[in-house]
Parts: C-alpha cells; structure tokens; sequence
C-alpha cells in the first residue's frame, strides 16, 4: 500500500436512540461494513458541537456521518427536526468556507432499519473512496 | 446627516428630562478622523455629545444585557434587528428599551473616501448618496434600510426617504466573487486571510447575538496552541454556525477586526443560504418568528441542484 | 537555586513515585527529578511552589507539600480541579511530569526562628503549611511552638489526616486544632466549628509569634480581622496568596498584584505589604 | 562618532537586495488589505512612505504564538527537546521609533534578571533595527507626551529621515554601521539641519496631554480606588486587540498542543481583558469584572510598571485606539483622571 493509499478514516455519530440502536440492529443481522468505519454515540444528534466536527475533519478524517431519529419521530421531541436544520447548517458553512461538504453526511432512521444503515454507510464508504483520503489541515500553514 | 444628529440629540434630552430612561446609549464623535465611538449618557447634558455620521460601524445592542435599568438606544436597523432578537432570546425586556432609529442610508468606508480625496472635516455630513462605491459590502447587500421597530416610528420628522438612497449600481461583494471560485480557491483564501488573525476574539465580542465570548480561542476542544490560519479559521467556523438564522449582517465583526479580516463574506453566503431554505427568513424582522434553526419542523422541501 | 539555567521554559523532568489519596478530591505525588544531581541539590523552602506540567494538558501551578528537608523526594499535593490537576490523576508510578521549581519567595525561616507560628488553613490552603509544619517535626529545635489551626467544611474534605491527627500531636512542640464546619461521620480530634470557634479554642496570642494564613480568600479576609482583633500586628502576619502562574518568572503578568509579581515576591505577603498594594486579595 | 550619510530613495531596494544575501530582510508591505512587516524578496519595490502598521515588529521578537519545546512520550518516559533558538541574521527596515523604545520596554520585563527569555533574547540579538521616521503616524499617535518621539533614536541601530529625494540616515550604533555599502554617500550639516526641522515638526504633531504630573500627588492605592474606573470602562467589550497590538504588551499562556504521543509546548499571546486570564485553575478569578480588568490593563502601563522600572510602559504608538472596536480613547483615559 503506498502513502497516497493510506487506510480511510470515517467517523460515525449516532445518536443514542436511533443511529446507534441502528448499528446494533445490523450488528445482529450480521450485516457488514468497512471496518475503516470508526462510531461513537452521543445522546442526541441534535447536542453536536460544531467544533466536534469541525475538529475531526481539521484532524484528517476522510468522512463524517451523522444518524439521528427519524423527522417526526425523533426520541425527544423534535430533536431530529432541530438537528437536521443545524448539521444542514454546518453543510452550508463547509461549502461556503470552501471545505469538502461532499465529506459530510446525515441519515434520518429507525431504529429497527439495520439494513438501511448499512447500505448508507457502504455508499458513503464508496463515495469517500472515489474522492480520496482528505488530509485535514494538520502541519499546514505557517 | 446633520440633521438626524439634531433630532436625535433632542429625542434622547426628551427622553432623559422625562425620567423615560436611565441611560441613552449612542455614538460620539471618535477619537480620531472618521470615527465614532460607542458613549453612554447618564445625564441629559451628555446628550450634546450624541452623534450619528455614515461611519457608526459598531452595534450598540450588544451593551444592552449588559446595562441596567430603562434604556434607550441609537441603532441602526440592523441593529434594530438583533435587538429584536436578543428580545427574543430574553436577554433584554422589550419595556425597557426605547429605540431610536432612523432610515439608514448604509455605512461608509473611510479608506475608499479618503482614496476618493474626502476630508475627514466633512465626516459629519457625507453619504452613500455622494459615494455610493464607499458602502461597505454588508450595506451594498442591505435591502432593509428602515427599522423593523422603532419608538420614533412613523413620526413624520423621520427623514431620508428611501428614493434618496438608491441601491449602488454595482451590489457585487467579495462574497460573490468567492462563491464563483472554486472550493480549493475559496480555501486558500481564506487561509491567507486567516494568517492575520491574533485571536483578540474583538469579532465574538463585537457580536450582541453570539454568546459564546470566544472561549474556544482558549480551550483545548477548540484552537490547538499554535496560532495557525487553519486553526483560527476553525474557530471563526464555529462562530459563524452558530449565527446561521441570526446573523443581520450589520457588520460589527468584520468592522471590529483590527487585522480586517473579511468576515462578513462568510456571513452573507451564510444567510442567503438560510434565506433560501427557509423561505425567505431574515432575522430580527418581527418579534414572532423566531430562527428557523430553532424551530422543530420538518425541513422545508428545496429543489436540489437549482 | 541560583545558577541560572539556560532555558527557563524548560521543565525538569519527575518520576512519580508514589501517589496518595488524601480524599476524593486532592491527591500527593511524591516526586522524584530524574536527575540524579538535580535531586540531590534540589532545595526548597515552605510554601514555594512549582509549575508542574502534564505533557499533553499544559502546566499549573502548585505548592510542595513535604518537607523542605527531605533530600531527593519532592511531594506536591493538588485538589482536582480542571486542566492540568485532573491530568495528574489519570497518571500512574513511574510515569514522568515536569517540574519547573522553586517558584516565589517562600516563607522567612530565619525570621521565624525560636518563634510561636500558627498555621492557620483552611481545606487546600494547609498545603504549603504542611510544608512548614513537616519541616518543624524534622528541625523541633527551630520553632518555639507550632500552633496548627486547621479549619475545613466538611469532613469528607480533610487531607493530611494521618499528619493532623496521628504525626504532629505526637511532637512536644505541636498543637494541633482540627475544626469542620459539617461533620458527618464524627472521629476524635476534630470538632464541630468554623473560624470564630477555632480562634476560641486556640486564643492565639501576639507576643513573639507569626501567623500563616492560606485558604480562599474571604477566609482569609476572616482570618486577619480575627487576628487583628488579637492586637497581631501586621507584620506577623503572612499570608499565601494564590494567583494563576503562567511563566513562574516575573513576563506574563497573570499573576501580578500592582507592581508586585506572586511569582517572584509572592507567594507570601505579610499583611503590611497587602495593605500598599491594591485590595485585590 | 559614528558618520551621517545619505542614501537615494531609489538605492534602498538595491541597498536591501544587497542584504539579502547575508541576512533575512523584513520590510513593511501592502498585502492587499493591511500594511504588514513581511520578509523582502529580491526584486520586490520597497515601501517608502507608509502609515504605521497596526501589527508592530513585536511580533518578531514575541511571536503570537512561540514553541517551547517539543516532547516525546515512549511509555512512561517522556523525552524533552527544547525548541532551538533562531540565529540567523535578520534586518527589520522601517521599524517606527516609537517602536524601537518599545522594544526596550519589553526588554525590561522579558530579560528579567535571572530569567530572561531565551527566544525573546535570540530574536534581539539577531535583529538589527532600521527606523524610518514617522512621517504618517496614526492619528491617535501621542509618543512625544510618554518620552518617546516619532524620531526617537533609543532602541535603533539606523535612523532613516525623508528628506524628500532621499535619506538623510543617522547611524547609531556599530551594528547599524555594518550594514552601510557603497549605496550611501556622506551627509552635509545642512542635511542634519532639515532632519532636526522635520523632527520638530513630527514630534509637536505627536503630542497628546496626558497629564501625568497629576498623578505624582497620589498615592498608588488612591489612583487605584478612584470611582473614575468605573466609570471608563463601560464601552469596552473585552476583546483583545489593544493588547495585541500594543508594542510592549508582554502577556502570555502556554498551552501544550498533543498529536499521538508526541507535542509541543507554545507561549501564546494572551490579554488581560480576557475574562480567564487571571483565573486560577481552582475557578478562583481576582479580577472578576470588567472594571478591574480594564483598570488593571491601564494601570499596569501608567501606574505600576513605573512603579517597578521607573519608565511609563507605553510609547505612544496609537495603536490601542487605532485598532480598539469601541474606539475608547486611552488618552483621554489616561488623561482625563478624575481625582476626587
């Protein structure tokens, strides 16, 4: 494997009451996906801080995802509604700062839909592959 | 613009011998050529000293959480507008502030008049009507020249009727040329730019509607030690997500940034977007509707790729 | 101490030793310099204090712990607070620190030779007094008398208990006063109580004696008024101030109180020096 | 005595170009939206007339952020390599006098005795120190008033005074003489005579009452506890930029920044109107408000660093006003204490 080809860093952010029992589900079904796919849960996709992604895409990570509840659905109440308009938001500045906002992806799902996640996450996996590892801005400027 | 200065003056002395408010907040003459400066008269005869030129770059409201007691206020409609929204948030009562606004005819950059052979003698009386290539870029996209609000309101004293400020001819901002560069383009400008930044947090500070006060600058979960564009940019990410839906562009953090970084065209992309998606939103244009990043609906269909 | 070294930024590397749990929010390192000579010349005086730093999470600033007379073993205490002190818990034995030490004035030793000192702190403050007292129980020929005044706000915080209770009443010379303001589970030798009643129990007296105060500040606020009211002149009176220390020599500026730097005449400012100085303390 | 000369407006560049094999040359630029000290390169016009710059050459001897020192950790063991000190020879032309006096304030508190810095001094020894006279001051430029002069000689190694056509150039010390070549010719007096002229003139433009005689009647302690201060601070909006900008400001933190198992430790710029900067790790803040952190920014420049080192630690720059977002006039703050 040559340096340009180095393993992919995806991380995933799952909500505690949908993303992750998600992953749990396909877990069980014995679905599989890249094992370049890192998650960590957090209670609600709505409580992400902007700096959390900003700084694992700073830190190099080729591509992030988000997995909340399901719109109207959501396990508090209008979380899922409040979180897509906030990490749609961080799309927006991504692209306006001219940062990859392709790198940056958001799922809406049951928490029963084991195969969903799976073949969201094997399609981002894909696509993060065509567009190459991301370097993040470690070691640039001055 | 002598005479809103006057009629100003006057309001806010009205106000004062009425027992109305505690406290006028409004500009003063600066320190030096062009400038104002923010100035707070506790007393009717501090009145004198209230002024208001093409230049008041600073929004006031972000003293108003922080004063005390009955308030009025000078500002400027986009200022009006984050007042309404810090109204909105509770951080102000409605009852205890009086604004006075005034049609506002754009602020001026004192670097392109002082190019054009301006003197600064005539800081007092000169407007976008005379140099309407001097606008800066926040006011050559402002469509909202009156206030949303105001306690003088609909008084027939108000002057500077809309047809004496046409649009400038030319509303292009950086904002644009930026957006039809590419991704890596717009990247690398921004990193230049950023390689200025001292992380005076004068941009957070400057902001009534940011809360965060810049703490990220110091903690380990934002800016790494290093002073890198790339971690300076970072965190001046953060502050602009955060005032997606309430940023009104009224400019004070790119007019308080004493490196001159051009915040505000990462501002104006930032609300057309909003704008766009949510039908049209602006915010702090009435007391009722409040950022569309608050409210827990589902995301308004938009046509992808138009 | 006195040579000058060539790179102050630069921290002196520690091996942890040993760490003690003195209750579930303050902890003592026993440090040891790598440094062979280091630790063998290393000297100190009580109530200096050091710039401990955590590779990784930065450096703070705190106070030596153990006696200034125990050659080749420094002990720092830190309650957990946030930063580079929760860093400090998440180290085990052996692992390594850094230490840029001695920083500030420290006590005058000479000054309170053959004299009647009373300690008085209040929970984190008894650090650096345990420093002094240590120092006593090795050298019982220097002081008069050692009045140890501890005061605390619960029980569940008292640190040093072995020392408080066990090592210092042992000694001729020592006189131990222990009082909580809450006390949940009771045990000898400590009593309910807060300043006013340990100055009732204690009576201190002014002749020939120097009081040492550290704690928060409106303790110490407290403190001094009590004294004063005990005709304490000023001048016996030093208290330890504690400021946030960036540098430990005198640039930065965090810790300056009017044209005085904590970290070169500080930490210890008798109470007629604080009176000249702006009423920040 | 050290020779006045001359040298042609048009020769600088050569003069500079020349350096440029011997040393790093740093000259004030345009880049586009501020004029900044940048690194010439050759073939590049040199700014000759220019308005001071907001950033002052502080930021070459005391960088906004300097690494310390650079670890490693292998298990338990860490391994500690201090960063190494710069000694590469470095010219800075177009250094403002003022600027020059204010690097030997920050001289006085970063060379402390026993512990001077070792990058601040490594900076200072390597540089040598061009001034150009202030032709352009900011507005708000108030040196003559706090000892300084916007022809002051103290801290510069040459001197530069427009004369129109070219310079007239005092050389003022040996390091300065070494950089003279054949780009320069000897002065005549009536050169020294129009140089004096315009330093007259400059230095009754640059002058601002502060009143500081007033001071001399009270105490520390009473200046201190005037309810003036609070009264002044009431537009700031704890920013940082005065600080920043301020030529002899020298207030840092150092924060360590970690990748893996290794880092490094940076000195950063910190202020302290920033509501953290006195506060102790323990959440403990002696300057809690507004109020004593701005009159603590104040009086550490006019009160207490006199006390100390008998010299106002301040030069006049103008910057602080210049840059401040509020625009709060510090002379007036300064000068206009009431005392009652």
């Amino acid at each position: 494997m040559g340096v340009s080809e180095r393993r992919l860093t995806i991380l995933g952010i799952l909500c505690e009451h949908a993303g992750a029992q998600a992953a749990e589900t396909a877990g069980m079904e014995g679905l599989i996906y890249s094992p370049d796919v890192r998650l960590m849960r957090l209670l609600c996709a709505a409580d992400i801080d902007h700096l959390l992604i900003l700084n694992a895409l700073w830190e190099g990570v080729d591509g992030i995802f988000v997995v909340g509840c399901p719109t109207e659905r959501g396990y508090f109440r209008g979380c899922s509604e409040l979180a897509q308009r906030r990490l749609q938001a961080m799309k927006d500045v991504l692209e306006v700062a001219g940062l990859p906002a392709e790198r940056f992806r958001t799922l809406w799902i049951e928490a029963s839909d084991g195969k969903g996640f799976v073949s969201f996450v094997n399609s981002f996996y894909e696509d993060i592959k065509r567009l190459g590892p991301w370097n993040g801005f470690r070691g640039k400027g001055e | 613009m002598n005479e809103l200065r006057m009629i100003l003056q006057r309001e806010a002395r009205r106000l004062m011998e009425a027992g109305q408010v505690d406290v006028v907040i409004g500009y003063a003459r600066g320190p030096y050529a062009w400038t104002t400066a923010p100035f707070f008269a506790f007393n009717k005869n501090d009145c004198i000293h209230l002024t208001v030129s093409s230049f008041c770059t600073q929004n006031l409201s972000v003293y108003l959480p922080k004063v005390e007691g009955r308030v009025a206020i000078i500002a400027k409609p986009c200022d009006v507008r984050t007042i309404i929204e810090l109204i909105q948030d509770n951080q102000v009562r409605r009852e205890n502030v009086k604004i006075l606004s005034f049609r506002c005819p754009g602020m001026l950059n004192p670097k392109v008049l002082e190019e054009k052979g301006v003197s600064p003698d005539q800081a007092g009386t000169v407007s976008s009507k005379d140099y309407p290539e001097a606008l800066y870029d926040w006011c050559r996209v402002c469509i909202h020249r009156e206030p949303p609000d105001a306690d003088l309101k609909g008084e027939p004293r108000f002057l500077f009727e809309k047809t004496d400020y046409p649009m400038p001819a030319d509303p292009t901002t950086l904002a644009d040329r930026l957006e039809k560069k590419t991704p890596a383009e717009r990247l690398n400008f921004w990193m230049g730019e950023f390689a200025r930044c001292i992380r005076c947090k004068a941009c957070m500070h400057s902001c009534p509607v940011y809360y965060g006060g810049g703490d990220q600058f110091d903690s380990i979960e934002g800016a790494t030690g290093e002073n890198q564009p790339a971690e300076n940019f970072k965190i001046v990410l953060s502050f602009v997500h955060s005032l997606a839906g309430k940023c009104t562009e009224c400019g004070a953090c790119e007019s308080a940034c004493p490196v001159r970084i051009p915040l505000l065209a990462l501002h104006i992309p930032m609300y057309r977007k909003m704008q766009q998606r949510y039908g049209g939103y602006e915010p702090g244009l009435s007391y009722d509707e409040v950022s569309p990043l608050l409210k827990a609906e589902p995301m308004p269909q938009i046509v992808e790729g138009g | 101490m006195g040579t000058q070294k060539a790179n102050v930024y630069i921290p002196d590397l520690a091996v942890v030793e040993d760490i003690r749990v003195e209750n579930p929010y303050t902890r003592t390192y026993a440090l040891r310099f790598l440094d062979p000579l280091l630790a063998r010349s290393f000297e100190f005086l009580p109530a200096q204090g050091a710039m401990i730093s955590v590779f990784g999470y930065g450096e703070d600033s705190c106070f030596f712990s153990s006696s200034p007379s125990s050659r080749g073993k420094v002990e720092v205490t830190l309650p957990v607070s946030r930063g580079v002190s929760t860093a400090l818990t998440m180290l085990e034995k052996g692992n390594m620190v850094g230490l840029r030490a001695p920083i500030g004035n420290g006590l005058p030793l000479e000054e309170m030779r053959r004299k009647r000192i009373y300690l008085i702190g209040h929970d984190s403050g008894l650090i650096p007094l345990r420093s002094l007292a240590n120092y006593a129980v090795d050298n019982p020929t220097e002081f008069e008398r050692i009045v140890v005044m501890g005061s605390f706000e619960e029980d569940t915080q008292l640190i040093f208990l072995s020392e408080l209770l066990g090592v210092w009443p042992g000694h001729s010379i020592f006189d131990v006063r222990v009082f909580c303001e809450h006390i949940l589970s009771p045990r000898e030798g400590i009593r309910p109580g807060g300043i006013g009643e340990l100055f009732d129990a204690v009576e201190p007296a002014p002749s020939n004696s120097y009081a040492v105060v550290s704690g928060p500040v409106p303790f110490m606020r407290d403190v001094v008024s009590h004294l004063i009211d005990r005709d304490f002149r000023d001048a016996q009176i030093l208290l330890l101030l504690n400021r946030k220390l960036n540098c430990g020599f005198g640039i930065c500026g965090g810790c300056k109180i009017g044209d005085r730097y904590l970290c070169l005449t500080g930490p210890v400012f008798n109470m007629a020096e604080l009176r000249k100085l702006p009423p920040e303390f | 005595m050290l020779a006045d000369v001359l040298i042609v407006k048009a020769k600088v560049k050569y003069w500079l170009e020349a350096l440029l094999d011997k040393v790093e040359v740093i000259v004030p630029k345009f880049t586009g939206t501020l004029i900044e000290y940048a690194p010439f390169r050759r073939g590049e016009e040199v700014m000759l007339e220019f308005k001071t710059p907001v950033l002052s050459p502080k930021i070459f001897f005391f960088p906004k952020s300097e690494r310390i020192l650079k670890y490693q950790k292998r298990k338990s063991a860490v391994n500690v390599i201090p960063a190494p000190v710069e000694t590469r020879g470095r010219v800075i032309f177009g250094v403002k006098p003022c600027d020059a006096k204010a690097l030997l304030l920050l001289d006085k508190q970063l060379l402390r005795v026993g512990a001077p810095d070792p990058y601040y001094q490594a900076h200072r020894s390597r540089t040598t120190l061009v001034g150009l006279g202030t032709s352009q001051p900011f507005e708000t430029e108030f040196s003559t008033s706090v000892g300084s002069s916007p022809f002051g000689e103290e801290g510069l190694d040459m001197l530069f005074y427009d004369l129109g056509k070219e310079f007239y150039v005092k050389v003022l010390t040996d390091k300065g003489k070494r950089l003279l070549d054949d780009n320069f010719t000897p002065a005549e007096e009536f050169h020294r005579k129009t140089a004096e002229e315009i330093k007259a003139r400059a230095e009754a433009k640059a002058s601002y009452s502060l009143n500081l005689e007033r001071w001399q009647k009270y105490s520390p302690l009473e200046i201190f506890n005037l309810p003036y201060w609070s009264e002044v601070y009431l537009t700031c909006i704890e920013c940082g930029a005065c600080t920043f900008a301020c030529p002899t400001s020298s207030n840092f933190r150092i924060v360590d920044v970690e990748t893996g198992s290794e880092g490094e430790r940076y000195r950063v710029w910190d202020a302290p109107t920033f509501e953290r900067f006195a506060e102790t790790s323990a959440g403990y803040n002696p300057r809690l408000t507004l109020k004593e952190r701005f009159r603590d920014w104040v009086l550490e420049k006019f009160l207490f660093f006199p006390l100390e080192h008998k010299d106002i630690n301040c030069t006049g720059c103008g910057r602080c006003i210049e840059v401040c977002p509020v625009k709060i006039d510090f002379r007036k703050v300064v000068g206009n204490v009431r005392f009652e």
